[in-house]
This record gives C-alpha cells, structure tokens and sequence, in this order.
C-alpha cells in the first residue's frame, strides 16, 4: 500500500506532447508507472513515447478509452487551472499539477471546484509524488528512493530530493514521498497528508519538510499532536535564518511581521512530539530516536 | 510586488472607490505647486507623506501636516532629504488634510488556510493592524469571500454591522468592501488594505456632510500573475530596487540581498534556504538568497555568478545543486565558464548531486574546483574558505 | 404532518418593513405563522408590526436570537438574490422567495448554491405555501384553505388559488399547498414537491397545476408513474388554447417548436394514469373517481 | 424581447465576436449604397436580407444574393415590398457575400431544466435547428456551462472536437462559444444562437485564408432584466410592435392581441390562460390575453378596459379576478369608472372572488354588471353575450 499513487494508477498525462510533458513521462514510464494515455487538445490520435501511449484530445475520451483514474498536468500556467477542471469534469480522482507560475487567484476557484467534486488536487507547483517501487508521478527523480515505510511530505522541490536521498543513504525506504507545492493556495495541505499517511497501513513513520510563510505547519502539528501519538515522526523546517519581510523565491514562503517564523514551526512542531532536524541529514537519526525500527 | 501608495491609490480610483484627490512631487517646489492648487480648491492644510515601500514611515516623521504653499515646500524638503530604514526618500504625496470623523481598519488578503479572500474590518483604524491583532483580536472582524462568487453583499454588510457602521455609510461600505475584491481580481492583487478607511467630513454650498473615504492605500500584487499585467509592471518602483534585482529578474532567479560573507547559489527556494540556515550553523553568514530555478542552463549560471560577485563582502560561494529537472553537467560547465570570465578570483565550493552528477564531478575535478559531497560539508568547507579570505575569523 | 412549513416552521421574514412585506407578515402572522423575526439592514433593533416582531440587521443575527429555520423574501428584485444567499449563508434550510422580476441568469448561481448547500428555495416569482391549520408563508389568502389531506403544487399564483378554492368548495382539504413559481429558473420543481408529498405521510392525493412551457410536468409524470401509482392524482394544464410563439406574461410559459405544448404535457400525465381536468373546478370530481375518499 | 438580426450582430462583435460586416438600409437606394461599397471592398457579391421578428424568412423568400448595385437595388425593393408571416419588411440588412466552406450550428440557451446555459452546436448548420433535433437528435451536441464558473475553456473544446473542428479553428472556436455566453451574461440574453458559423474563405494577399466567422445572429433578451439595461430597451422593434403593447408596457400589462371577440381581463397570467381555455371551451374565441398583474388599482384596471376596447372585434369583454394581494373592491370601482367613460357599449360578464369580494359584489350590483360566480359560469355568459353582440353565434 501507499496513498495518492500506486500499482493502481492509470495515469494520463495532459500536456504529453510539450517538452517537459514528455521528457518527464519518459522517465516516469521507465520507473513503471503505468501511463495509460496522453491528452493534447488538437493532438487526439496521435501515440507518443515512441507508440507507447495513445494521445486523446480531451481528457474524458482518455477517461473513457483507457480507464484513467489519475492525472498529471504539464500544461502552461495559463492554461493549467483549465486543464485541472477538465479532468475533474472527466471523473478523474486524483490531479498531481506541475505546472508553476500559475496566479494565486486562478486557484482560488479550481481548489473549491476540486472540493465540491469529492476529488484530490496535489499542487500546483509541486514535484509530484513517488510510491518506490510502485509509481512516480511528477518530477521527482527516481534514483533517490528506496522502498520502505517511512512517509514523507513537503512543501519544496529539491530540499525533499535531499531528505529522501539523506534517508535511502541511511537504509531507511519511503511508502509515498509527496510535495504538495509551496504556491500560496494549493490543493492539499500538510494536514491532508499527514490523514492520509495515518489511514495508510504500510506507512509507520512520517518525516515532515515545511518551510517559513503560512501557518500550514503549524496546523499539522496540532492535528499530529492529537492523532499521530506513538507514530515516529521527523521533522525539518527551512529559512531559521532568513530575514524577515522578504520573499524569499517563487516558492511563496515570506515571513512578515512575526508570523509563520521558523521558530514558531519549530515550537509547534516540537510541542506536538516531533524532533526538528538543524539539516536534512540528521533526519533519520532523529526518526530512529523517535523509535523507527524500519 | 509592493507597489507605492500613489499608484494603490490609483488602482483603487479605477475601481470607483471613493480616494481624495492626490498629486506626486520629486522636488520641494512641486509639492509647494501641488499644495497651492488643493489649499486654493478649499482645503485647510495639506498633508505630506514620504513615498516608500518600507512600513512605520508615520513614526519615522516621513508624514506631516502643512498649512501654506511655503511650509509645504519646506515640510516636503525635509522629508525629501531623509531616509526610512535606509531607504532615501525620493517622492512624496501631497493632497488636502481630510477631517476625520472616525477612522477604520479595511483590508482585503489572500488568506492560503482557508483558500479565500478573507476581508478584515477593525473599528480601530488608522493603526497597525497587527497590534491590534495581538492586543484585542476580537477587535478585527472576518468574512471569507464566496471562493466562486466573490464578496456578496451580505457579507459586506456584516462587516459593516460588525465595525458599527449605518445608515448612509452602509451602502458605501458595501461598495468599497466590494470594490476592495475587485481590485484584486482587476490587479491579482494578494493585498488590498485601506488603514485608515475613514468617515471625514467635507463641507458644501448645503453645510457639513460626512462620507467614507479611501486615505491610504496599500497593494502587493501577485508576482506569478505580472505576465499578464504589463501595466501593472510599470508601478515596480525601480528608485527603491537594488539594480541587481532587474538582472535577476532578467535571467528568471530570484535574488535577495544580504549581509553576509558567503554567495550561495542554488536550484530550489526551500533548498536555497535551507543552505542559507547551514551556512549561520556553520558559523558563516549567506550574502545573499540565490534560486536559479529549475532547468538552469549555462547562461543562467553565469549571470547568478555575476550577481554573486558584484557584491564586494563576498568572499566565498557556496554552490548547491540537487539535480532534478536541472541538470548537473550542464550547471557544472557554467560555473567553469563564468569562472574563466570573472574578474575577481573568489573560493568556491561546490556540491552537485543527482541529474547526471557523475558527469558533472569529473568537469569539476578536470577543472581542479573545490567540492563536497553533503550539504552539511560544503556549508563547513564554504565558511573555512571564506574566513581564510578575509584573513581571520568568518 | 405536512410538507416545507408547518407548526415546527420559525419564520424570519427578509424585508418585513417593506410595504409588501409588512402586509403580508400581518396577514401570516394573522393565519398563526409563527414569525419570530423580521430582517431589514439598517433597521436592527426596531420591532415591526406592533412589537410583535424584532427586526434584525443581518439574517445570521436573526437565526442567533430567535433559532429562525424558515425565511421569506419580500426585496426588490436587484436584491433578492443576495437576500436568498444570506439566508443560506445564515443556516436557513428552507426559503421562500416571493419577489417577482429577478433576472433568470441571477438565479443561476442562487439555485446552485442553494443545492450544495443542501438547503431549499422555492420560488422566486411564486405566491409562497400553506398548510392548512398550522402556517402559511407567502401571500395566497389563508381563506382558501380547508385541512385535509390532498397535496397541492402549482406553478401558478392566482390559477392555485382557484383550484384550491374549489377543492375546498367541495369539501376536500388540503396538507399542504405549493406554488412553486413560474419563472425559467427556480428553486424547487414539481418532481421535487411530489417526492416531498410522497415522503409526508399526511398527503394522501395529489393535485398538479400546470401550464404551457418547459418540460416540468413531463419530468413530473414520469416520476409519478413510477413512484406514486396508487396514490390518487388529478391535474390542470393551462394554455391548452394559447397561440404557438407567444409568451404569456411573466410567468414565462411560451410554447415555440411544438415543445412544451399543453398536449404534450396532458398526454404525459394521462400516460402517467393522472386524470387532466378540463377546468380547476372539476379537479374534486377527478380526484374522487381516482379513488381518493378523503 | 427579440431583437432584430442586425442588432443582435452589434452585441456579438461588442464581445469581440468575427461578425463580417454589415450595413441596415430602409430604402433600396440605401441598399444600392451599401451594395457598393461592400462590392468596391472586394465582394464578390452582396448578401440581402429581410429584417423581420419571425422565421422562416428564407422560405420566404426574404433572402438574396445580388452581384451589382444596381441588382442590390432592384432586389432590396422586392424585399422591402414583401410581408412575412403578415409583417411588412421595413429594414433589410446588407452584407458582403461569405464563401462558404461549411456551416455549424452553434447557440447559447437558457435550460430551465438543467438550471444551466446549455451549449448546443452541430455540424448540420445552416439549417432549421429543430429539425434536426427531431431527425438525428444524435447530431446536436451540448454541454452545460459551470453554473458558476460559465463556460469553461475544456467545455468549448470538447464541443469542438463533437462537431469535427480542429487545427487553427479550435481556438477560435472556443473564443466564439465563450463569447456567446459572454454576449448572454452582457446583456441578459436568454437566447444568443449563430446559424449558421461558418467556416469562411477569403483572399488575402497570401492566398486563401479559411477562418470561422458569424453570419446570423439571433437574440433574445431577459423581460426582467431590460430595466438594468436601458440601452437595449431602444433595440426594440417599434415598427413591428402593436402600438397596444407599449400602453400595456406603460401600465405594466401583459397583454397579447389575438383574433377572437372576447375581450379578457385576468390577474395572473395562469388563470389568464386558463380562462382562455375555458372561453374556447364554451365554443367562444378569445381577442386577447390580458394580465393585469398582482396588486392592481383602479388607473390599471381602466387602461386594461381601453386596451381591450381598442380592438374592434371585440363583441364581449370577460373580468376574472382572484384577490389575493389584487383588492376586488379596487377592481370593482376601476371597472365602473371605466364603463363610465367608454365610448362603446359592449356587453361585460365579471367574475370576483377573494379579498374583499363581499363589498366588490355589492358594487357592481349597484353599478348594473353581469357577473358570475364561477370561471366556467363566466364563460359562458361571456360567450353567449358575444353572440347576442354579433346577432348570430360565436
């Protein structure tokens, strides 16, 4: 088992035929996840990937030839929020979107028509997900996982690459390794995950990687506190350092006037149990000391 | 982006919202022109305030009140001559002195827990927010905006209620709550605050009235959504903006200046942070933030350098590169380009792991530069080199 | 028992100090509604109707003090569809929008916010419910009435009252009766007050006013053959006579293309087994060659 | 209210819609003058077509072709001559003629039943939509716009896909269907439709070019919502309306001329109708639909009679009113006042029941009128005067 993405996956790929839809399904096709269709508006009958994925024109075609439950969105920014409604209109359960650059208020109505749909948006502007050894959907490279127990999620792209790698180097394999983005309004949150590691049975310890801005962090402690207890758990926080009232990157994370500190992350974090790592490489030291037997 | 609250103001006038008439001065003898026209149109005195982008300018004397065309010059002088946390004061706004009747507190935020637009009104306006946030939070009132709909009418008039507003002002506040939300959907806006939002009173030919009133105005706006608002891109206040921010923006990285010793260079904002923390736990200090994004090429890498090295105080790089979509070797034959073409010789240590990393070690070692292979190890090794450059202790 | 409103029914009435809407509050209040608020912004505070009714600033505010659960909308049409929002925003389940001349596509999103609300709105452009004996809201004369136990829906105002009036001429009394309103976009259907009538065991028959224009009595009948056989039903179709191509009054029946015709729908009940009246006053007759004894 | 084509044209190009151009003459030396400068523009042909509220006007013959001014001219005058369906053409529009490379089908509705605009579009344009719903209802195509978000950008895709467009059309294509919608939301349109959209064929100075293009356009607008826009209150057809609908408007009337002897005065257009019904069922004919609306007072109950005595048919006039909000003792003394001042004697059968229809009774018995207790009663005594009226059987 795992959550979002597994053996069960049948993936479609918006935006196949583009250069970072391609290059990309590429390299999830040879990590074994299934992709079971491509989608290009005007591009329908076309087979990408060397003939190894039939291209649709509309995702609910795809849908309905191929049986696809899950989609990746490689789309421009521009047509991205669009492309997230369309396959949420073709029934599709479970939306990973790449795409970064998109404007916060685009999302605004994509995020509620997601909800009211009874569906799962993971991003935008997010890595994707990895099931090591069943699926990866996204960007995230392959070569860092290992297979495992430990559930990882985080709001960054190559930081998560280092926890992951920091933790297959120390023996310690991922169920589902998850970056949920670090634009300001995103699909689904720390606390979204960290339910969905809990109901997972193959998942027994969870490493958390937040980052100053919000109050997302913070959230997921709380809930952790209450529900997580005798689960081990890991954390990491960036920006300790950063100063205050700048942007710092795309990434949305901003610290002003006091608020969504480092600082702040690492009481509540450690209020609710949870270890916080001074750098990613101490992360499975501190799940071992939290009793991580995997 | 900030923009100046001119411009907010602007933006808000385009939207209908009820904003006094202002005029923009670079020079004392400008404001003393602007003041003549609002004192001779019927105002008791003008007010003058510094435009900058920094906050607590009120506190810092860069608002003040002026009675004359002569004191206005006066006044706008000196303000024109000061700097607000080191920002030297290159414009001021001058428009009439309103008579406040009762000031309040409106704000309009891109709220990322609740995914709406989350409107704020306090009856205590003209003040900090945030102080009285923690001082009486039941003193500010919220309503999310319908995530499909927008701002209804009945939820501005809650907040209106709320804050104690009635009668005539109800229907204006309605129209300015709204129009707060229009300004940002017109602008991708992710803040539009009105501190103060105020009930002044005018007089006219028929005696005194009294109506509500836009007398600040505060705008960031999405920097994701600029693309599409070329206008908008124009209010970047170039005055204000480190001259290397335009380069950076040029090549696509995001750059923040700071104090420290150590350039750091990195794919990935959470990353570039997360070097930046173990370069302070290493007892160094990052010069600057550095994310040269996903997919970097050659030429990107060479203008991060650039960037890097036209700051004097450093005296080592740090280059972090975790390849995913960026690739290792290619990042590697940058940095051995920008290094054939730089001026200045600085250390340099670099890590490049995952994309084609393998590649990128042996272009790095043929080109004898100094690398590490943890993180944890190239913030050590960065902050040993850079305290041997300066001769002493990082 | 009866359908939407009864003595359970704590009405807050939107625009209670409006000409219309103290009228008719007077006049429910005289039937023995139980109007526990009236709602006018700005007029928070006041008490209308000699006392007998605090009004509030806002519906939430209302709801809080007085536990209202039903709403009634007399505001002019450019508001009233922000009043029924408010309702819905304040927790209202079910609310009755009298006001006529709303434009049709300002009820688009009403009705859909309405829906995922879970909530009910019946009207706009309808003359409200009564059940006879314990409330009426809206404004068909409670003099009408009789208690009994046949169902009444219309789409009708006056043309309702007619109907009712000869049932009640007839001896017959009624559970409750409905009119839905005649505009192209409403809150509540025929289909959805016959699954109402069917679930309230107090209704025993049923009786349908229809007319020309849209396919809702179409869509009625076919329900009603499957889910109400046995349930004695009889209807009125007006329009039976009106010229192809014109709309007739506000009440926006139109009949273009042979589409919605008044043959077309009395063939649809008749297929359904519901006797189709010739005129309101022989609907009693009707009624009791179906079987009803009430 | 429907609106004339060229009017509807003037909405769709407003929201940035390909409408070819086009020019409204009432004269055929205007069309002769609009045939020219089309035909100097590079027209191989101009296109001539009558302006008129009702349909089939092809059939008709109110559509031609012309290949010179001088035909233009000759062909305008015919049309301008005609009637369709009993109306006199006063206006044709002129246009250049399209090459047509294919026609489509494409409207934007107001689906009571979905609560939704529905899409529709087919690739059998050009022709009677109706008719092929009934002969291959498979060829029409729908979907029903986000009832909050409108239609959405996969939406018009997907119907583009359905009606076999692709290439450079389908981008085009999805502005034209956001744009029909955009054109309902603009002016409260319940109906906008384009039969047919046509891919079109015209010489540029690179060659042929082939792009979508709207050459008809039909609109219907919102009766409730023309008091929000006053603008398309003047696209109101005058000279085709009855000169009684604009006094019924005044006073706020429904009211439809028809052809019987039986004048009709209802509150409530359901119990209009019915009454209607029940005339014809009692083997009269009725001359109007009359309703008078809810609350009604004694000035709209003597517009209402005028109404109904300007028609010279009538024979017999039948009121029925069912007080609920309506006071029957207004209508009572609206319909004495009325009689008083009439100029011709025509028999009356009144029915009142509800409020206050105890005192409205004792009126009219005081006052001489027929009434009637019952509707169906009412009808018949109104049938049977007519009758007597004519001297013969209704």
């Amino acid at each position: 088992m795992s959550i979002l993405i597994g053996r069960e996956t049948r993936l479609v790929v918006q935006g196949i035929t583009g250069r970072e839809g391609e290059f990309h399904s590429r390299q999830m096709l040879e990590y074994g996840t299934r992709i079971v269709a491509g989608m290009t508006p005007g591009k329908g009958g076309l087979h990408a990937l060397e003939n190894r994925v039939p291209v649709f024109n509309t995702v609910a075609e795809a849908v309905r030839q191929t049986g696809a439950n899950t989609s990746c969105i490689f789309v421009p920014a521009a047509g991205a929020p669009d492309a997230v409604l369309e396959a949420i209109g073709a029934g599709i359960g479970t939306v990973f979107c790449i795409t970064e650059g998109i404007p916060a208020l685009d999302m605004l109505p994509v995020v509620e028509v997601v909800r009211a749909a009874g569906a799962r948006l993971i991003g935008p502007n997010c890595p994707g997900a990895t099931s090591p050894g069943q699926a990866k959907v996204g960007i995230i490279p392959g070569s860092i996982h290992r297979e495992g127990h430990v559930g990882v999620v985080s709001r960054s792209g190559t930081l998560t690459y280092e926890a992951v790698q920091a933790m297959t180097d120390a023996g310690i394999g991922q169920s589902t390794c998850v970056g949920i983005g670090g634009d300001p309004i995103i699909g689904t949150t720390f606390l979204d995950v960290l339910q969905l590691f809990a109901a997972d049975p193959e998942t027994e310890a969870i490493v958390l990687i937040g980052e100053i801005g919000g109050s997302a962090e913070e959230e997921a402690a709380a809930w952790a506190a209450e529900h997580l207890r005798g689960v081990p758990m890991a954390a990491f926080i960036a920006g300790r350092t950063a100063p205050e009232g700048k942007r710092m990157g795309h990434a949305g994370a901003i610290i002003s006037g006091g608020r969504g500190t480092a600082a702040e992350k690492v009481t509540a974090l450690e209020a609710a149990g949870i270890r916080v790592a001074g750098s990613p490489t101490e992360l499975p030291a501190l799940l071992r000391e939290a009793g991580y037997r995997g | 982006m900030k923009i100046q609250e001119a411009d907010a103001k602007s933006l808000l006038a385009a939207q209908g919202l009820p904003v006094p008439p202002w005029a923009v001065a670079r020079t004392p003898a400008e404001a003393r022109a602007a003041a003549e026209r609002f004192l001779a149109h019927g105002a008791g005195r003008v007010v003058i305030k510094a435009q900058v982008l920094v906050g607590g300018r009120g506190k810092a004397g860069g608002v003040k009140l002026a009675g004359s065309p002569a004191e206005a010059e006066e006044v706008a002088g000196r303000i024109l001559g000061m700097e607000i946390k080191g920002i030297p004061v290159r414009k001021v706004l001058v428009g009439p002195a309103a008579v406040i009747v009762k000031e309040f507190y409106l704000g309009a935020i891109l709220d990322r827990a609740s995914r709406r637009i989350v409107l704020m009104a306090s009856a205590e306006g003209g003040v900090e927010i945030e102080e009285v946030a923690k001082a009486t939070p039941e003193a500010i009132h919220r309503v999310e905006a319908h995530p499909l709909l927008g701002l209804l009418d009945w939820q501005a008039r809650e907040l209106a209620f709320a804050v104690g507003l009635a009668g005539p002002h109800l229907r204006d506040f309605v129209k300015i709550a709204k129009g707060l939300v229009a300004t940002m959907r017109a602008n991708d806006a992710d803040l539009v605050e009105v501190n103060p939002l105020a009930i002044i009173r005018e007089s006219g030919p028929e005696g005194h009235v009294e109506r509500l009133a836009c007398l600040d105005a505060k705008v960031t706006l999405d920097d994701s959504a600029l693309p599409r608002h070329p206008d908008l891109e124009k209010l970047r206040d170039l005055d204000e903006e480190d001259p290397a921010d335009a380069e950076a923006r040029h090549y696509d990285i995001s750059f923040i200046h700071l104090d420290g010793s150590i350039g750091c260079m990195v794919n990935g904002a959470g990353l570039a942070m997360t070097t930046m923390d173990l370069v302070n736990r290493a007892g160094g200090a990052p010069a600057n933030f550095l994310d040269i994004g996903g997919g970097a090429k050659a030429d990107r890498v060479s203008a991060a350098m650039r960037l890097i090295l036209a700051d004097p105080k450093v005296r080592a790089i740090l280059v972090n590169i975790f390849g995913g979509i960026t690739r290792g070797d290619e990042v590697a034959r940058g940095l051995i380009d920008a290094r054939a073409r730089q001026e200045r010789e600085v250390p340099m240590v670099v890590r490049i792991v995952g994309t084609n990393a393998e590649e990128a070690a042996r272009l790095l070692r043929e080109a004898a530069f100094e690398t590490a292979a943890t993180l944890d190890e190239a913030a050590a090794k960065a902050v040993a080199a850079a305290g041997q450059a300066t001769g002493g202790a990082a």
